[in-house]
């Protein structure tokens, strides 16, 4: 079925091919690793820019009015032009920050979110490193942006930013525990941590389909627990505008800034892809049973389509959660994660094991 | 028992508020026909609406034969409770030897106008009106002070302006 | 309670003294040694029951500083007027009604800065509104307006 | 500075913050110093002040048919209630009649009013508890009030529309049709508001037991209005002392006994429904006649002290003039809502959280300059 799928194989073996045909293997390596980082980073900036737009949009027909009207064609390029305008403007250090962490908290807090991107396939074929335990390093390589959030707010000198901080470091640890968690309910199920296996695995159905009440528990699990590992809205509580006026960047400006900017939307990416990649399929194509011709029709569309079609599904939910819901407070978020959210998905993943031993699935 | 069935029907109660609220706001981004906004410079020919007796700058009434219905009797000053006006007023000779009291300069200071309309509530003889003019803006505040006679000054400061 | 038996009922407690009207309400006039011990009488006394300070200020009456409290019985619906006079000098000091009302606390902070009488057993005494370092007390008849604008 | 610093042997203890001045949920100019102890807030001072433009001395410089336009900016949304207090003080003291066209007329414009001040609040709740959508949707009905207030009285939000002995002008030939059109459109769109906050299961665990004012508590601070009314304490001017022609019109006061968040935020939105039912009664029988009793020449207060109050948006208004006889009076004092109800503000925030703050703070609805005047 997967023959009428575009394949990257062919193309990335070409460009190794030709690379060590020139090069010796250490240098096709290097140029190789940094020809992929670029790709990466491209990929992500105009993809980040497209949510900034789509957000701000979003943001507005949800609010009854228009949303960005005036750069471009219906504000098309406004988000290039903010990225513009912070890219001129000064980046302030406060007078009695600690200079050298200032500094450094931004560049730890986007380094881990583009970590992060690594093992993900976003195409049949395209995929930077097929780790066998891929789900696991990237929940483990986001939880390390704690720390930069942390670095931040202790650096920046300022009280609100300290506080936000306190916040973001309770928030993201209790938070990983839910999220690591339902993950694990799919993984049992699918039986492997590589990505590339668990997408495999989704070729006669996907696991949110296939999985059935385990899979929708622990997707709905995933959705609220990453929304709030993203400090996003409702649980947008490290930043709380009302409260604490901007949370761990408050004293931000600038490149600086625009670097945290960056790295949310990467991270609200990140979670996006994992939640396509383990609950809908990756870029495995809708099949409805017994209906051969509607099939065929899927398997015409591109594989990255169907990937970063379902990226933008999810990160739609998510950008329509934070327009609707008010933000819940510092108490309640962590009786939600504890009471809630955590012995619901321990009982989800005892669900889900037994849905895998003993193979009931649709 | 009785706990869990509350506690499962707690958890379906709250997903059911946040999904009325998700409906809602889902609802109006489908339907751009509810927006609100208007966009603003652009519909200034078309949409804007302006009340015809909203507030926005004090202007004198001339009368049908062109000359000012201003007697400058600076009642509107004394109304004013901001000092916003400021009528010069002159002594001219008629040409039937009487002396008549006429209005040399109408200054009047947007910048500290609160249109608050009394200027125009005190006139006896219906020769100030609030118009429309609402695009006042200057980068300069002295630009706010204007005359509003300017049209219309006695012979002999016209000479002195030329 | 309306007007007149209020006025009746308190020319009746406290007798020697004059029941006017002000504000359109029963007036009290004290001096202000018995603010203290009225206060607490219109308080506590269950006919009277003042339980509200509506409002506190103060009036320059270039002799002398008179003190207006807005007394009311939320619940009774009745009303009245506390007056009392102080001396003018520089910082003038009177009892402080907040053990009585704790809405005193806000309403004599207020005229502490703009009149700049004094309030004894105060929990906080601060200049509300205006800096610590202005000078001259601005609802006085006397201030002089040295600001430039 | 050094005044402002100072730190008492118990303030050591505890992480002091100042929220405020300028700061988003303060809704203006009002900077709290608060001590927390991680999210807990062990005390709160209030220190308002930073938009003080001494209203009541400007007062006392000018004439009683100039002043009134100065309270329009203390509780700028309730313009036409301070416009209609003072009114009501000085025709009390001039002696001026108000015709019946006019009574109506600032009756139901004191309701719009009111309408647009709660609407203009429950956006601000939502944007306050973290919604910003809810906002929008508010401004609907709040800009068609607002254009209404253009058309007749010409200007928006600070409108000198009602003057000593009537109001400035007549009602605009709209007027009727477009109040219909904004009474239909709320009813039509009630069920919004309880679908995006009033419902929301976050918001109401986010006011629900939160910020309790008792009874007793609330009597003593001098709270008035909504705040009080959630409370359970019936303080409704229009109800107790009624003034123009709230006696013809029949509404209920609204009450609720808890004295938490939640129902200071429910006696709002159904104050509203109060309000529709009050315009809806008046506006088919508004009287023809005149509009104005324009007093002739200066107008002068006779000697002696003079005070009115009336219900606004937040709670009551009053207005104490003390006249010497001349043109311009002695003293005026505004005994203004939002500033007793800063006072329940300490009590209530001690203890709870610094979101919480945010909540008590947006409930007890407190517009700065009304405090500072």
């Amino acid at each position: 079925m997967t023959s009428l799928q575009i394949d990257f194989t062919g193309f990335t073996q070409w460009i190794g091919q030709t690379l060590s045909d020139y090069l010796s293997p250490g240098w096709a390596l290097t140029v190789e690793l940094i020809l992929a980082a670029v790709a990466l980073i491209v990929m992500i900036v105009v993809l980040v820019i497209l949510m900034i737009y789509a957000e701000r949009k979003i943001a507005g027909f949800m609010q009854l009015r228009l949303g960005p009207m005036r750069v471009g064609w219906c504000g098309s390029v406004q988000a290039i032009a903010d990225v513009l305008k912070l890219l001129l403007k000064e980046c302030v250090t406060p007078f009695k920050a600690d200079k050298f962490l200032f500094a450094l908290a931004p560049f730890i807090v986007l380094t881990t979110s583009f970590l992060a991107l690594v093992p993900f396939s976003y195409s049949p074929g395209l995929q930077l490193w097929d780790i066998n335990i891929g789900v696991l390093y990237v929940t483990a390589v986001s939880s390390i942006s704690v720390i930069g959030v942390m670095m931040a707010g202790w650096a920046s000198n300022n009280k609100y930013s300290l506080l936000g901080a306190m916040r973001s470091g309770a928030q993201i640890v209790s938070y990983e525990l839910s999220v690591g968690m339902s993950l694990i309910a799919v993984i049992a199920m699918s039986g492997s941590l590589s990505i590339l296996e668990i997408i495999n695995s989704q070729a006669d159905g996907w696991w949110i389909y296939k999985g059935h009440i385990p899979a929708i528990i622990s997707f709905m699990i995933f959705i609220i627990a990453s929304t709030a590992e993203l400090n996003r809205a409702p649980f947008d509580l490290a930043e709380a505008e009302q409260e604490l006026t901007a949370g761990f960047h408050t004293e931000y400006s600038g490149m600086q800034f625009a670097m945290f900017f960056l790295s949310e939307y990467t991270n609200m990416l990140i979670a996006s892809m994992m939640a396509a990649t383990v609950f809908f399929g990756g870029w495995q194509p809708l099949y409805l049973p017994g209906l051969d011709g509607f099939n065929a029709i899927m398997d015409y569309i591109p594989g990255f389509i169907w990937f970063f079609g379902k990226v933008f599904f999810v990160v739609f939910l998510i950008m329509w959660f934070r327009w609707t819901f008010p933000r819940i407070r510092i108490d309640q978020l962590l009786r939600l994660e504890w009471k809630y959210l955590l012995p619901i998905s321990i009982v989800n993943v005892l669900i889900a094991a037994t849905v895998a031993v003993f193979e009931w699935y649709l | 028992m009785n706990k869990c069935i509350n506690y499962i029907y707690s958890i379906g109660a709250a997903m059911g508020s946040l999904g009325k609220g998700m409906f809602r706001t889902f609802s109006s981004m489908v339907h751009p026909a509810r927006i609100l906004t208007q966009q603003y410079p652009e519909n200034r020919e078309t949409t804007l609406y302006i009340p015809e007796r909203f507030e926005a700058e004090l202007h004198l009434i001339e009368d049908e034969n062109g000359e000012l219905k201003c007697t400058a009797c600076t009642l509107c000053q004394t109304a004013c409770p901001n000092d916003t006006i400021q009528i010069k007023v002159e002594k001219v000779t008629t040409p039937e030897g009487k002396s008549k009291r006429v209005l040399s300069e109408y200054i009047y200071d947007l910048g500290r106008c609160t249109f608050c309309g009394q200027c125009v509530d005190s006139c006896n003889f219906g020769a100030l009106e609030m118009t429309n003019h609402f695009e006042n803006s200057e980068y300069d505040k002295r630009k706010l002070v204007k005359l509003l006679n300017e049209r219309h000054l006695p012979a002999n400061r016209k000479e002195e302006q030329i | 309670m309306n007007k007149e038996k209020l006025t009746t009922l308190l020319s009746n407690r406290f007798q020697g003294k004059d029941i006017g009207e002000s504000f359109g309400l029963p007036a009290l006039i004290i001096a202000k040694e018995e603010l203290m011990d009225t206060a607490h009488l219109l308080k506590e006394d269950q006919t009277f029951g003042f339980n509200q300070l509506v409002c506190e200020t103060v009036t320059d009456r270039s002799e002398y500083f008179e003190l207006v409290c807005h007394l009311r019985a939320v619940g009774k619906g009745h009303e009245m007027i506390l007056k009392t006079h102080v001396e003018r000098e520089e910082t003038p000091l009177l009892p402080s009604l907040y053990e009585l009302w704790q809405a005193a606390e806000l309403f004599e902070d207020e005229i502490y800065d703009l009149f700049g009488i004094r309030f004894d057993n105060h929990p906080h005494l601060r200049r509300l509104f205006l800096d610590e370092e202005f000078e001259g007390y601005p609802l006085r008849k006397d201030f002089v307006n040295t600001l430039d604008l | 500075m050094e005044k402002y610093m100072e730190i008492t042997p118990d303030e050591s203890e505890g992480f002091i913050i100042n929220i405020g001045p300028q700061h988003p949920s303060t809704h203006g100019v009002l900077r709290l110093r608060t001590q927390l102890d991680g999210e807990t807030i062990l005390n709160m001072d209030p220190y308002p002040g930073y938009i003080h433009r001494g209203i009541e001395k400007m007062c006392e410089s000018l004439g009683y048919k100039q002043f009134i336009y100065l309270t329009s900016r203390m509780d700028y949304l309730s313009a036409h209630m301070n416009n209609q207090a003072c009114a009501l003080c000085i025709e009390k003291g001039a002696g001026l009649e108000v015709p019946e066209r006019a009574q109506v007329i600032r009756v139901i414009m004191a309701e719009l009013q009111r309408l647009a001040s709660h609407l203009l609040w429950w956006g601000c709740m939502g944007l306050d508890m973290g919604a910003v959508s809810p906002f929008f949707y508010a401004f609907r009905e709040r800009e068609m009030i607002l254009e209404i207030f253009e058309e007749t009285g010409g200007n928006r939000l600070t409108m000198n529309y009602i003057t000593p002995g009537g109001v400035m002008q007549d009602l605009h030939p709209d007027f009727v049709h477009k109040v219909k059109e904004v009474l239909a459109s709320l009813k039509k769109h009630e069920h919004e508001y309880g679908e995006l906050l009033t419902g929301n299961i976050i918001f109401r665990k986010r006011l629900e037991g939160v910020g309790i004012l008792t009874p007793e508590l609330a009597v003593s601070l001098g709270c008035t209005g909504p705040v009080a009314r959630g409370s359970g304490i019936s303080c409704d001017v229009r109800k107790q002392a009624p003034y123009d022609v709230y006696d013809q019109v029949e509404f209920k006061e609204i009450l609720f006994s808890g004295g938490d968040c939640m129902n200071r935020y429910m006696v709002r939105m159904e104050e509203m429904k109060e309000s529709i039912s009050i315009i809806e009664q008046l506006i088919d029988h508004i009287p023809e006649g005149s509009f104005r009793n324009k007093p002739k020449g200066m107008l002068k207060l006779p000697e002696g002290e003079y005070y009115h109050r009336v219900e606004t948006a937040r709670g009551e208004l009053g207005v104490y003039i003390v006249a010497d006889g001349s043109a311009k009076p002695w003293r005026v004092k505004f005994r203004t809502p939002n500033f007793s109800n800063l006072t329940a503000l300490k009590p209530l925030s001690i203890g709870s959280k610094v979101g919480d703050l945010v909540a008590i703070m947006s409930t007890l609805d407190l517009i700065i300059p009304d405090i500072d005047r």
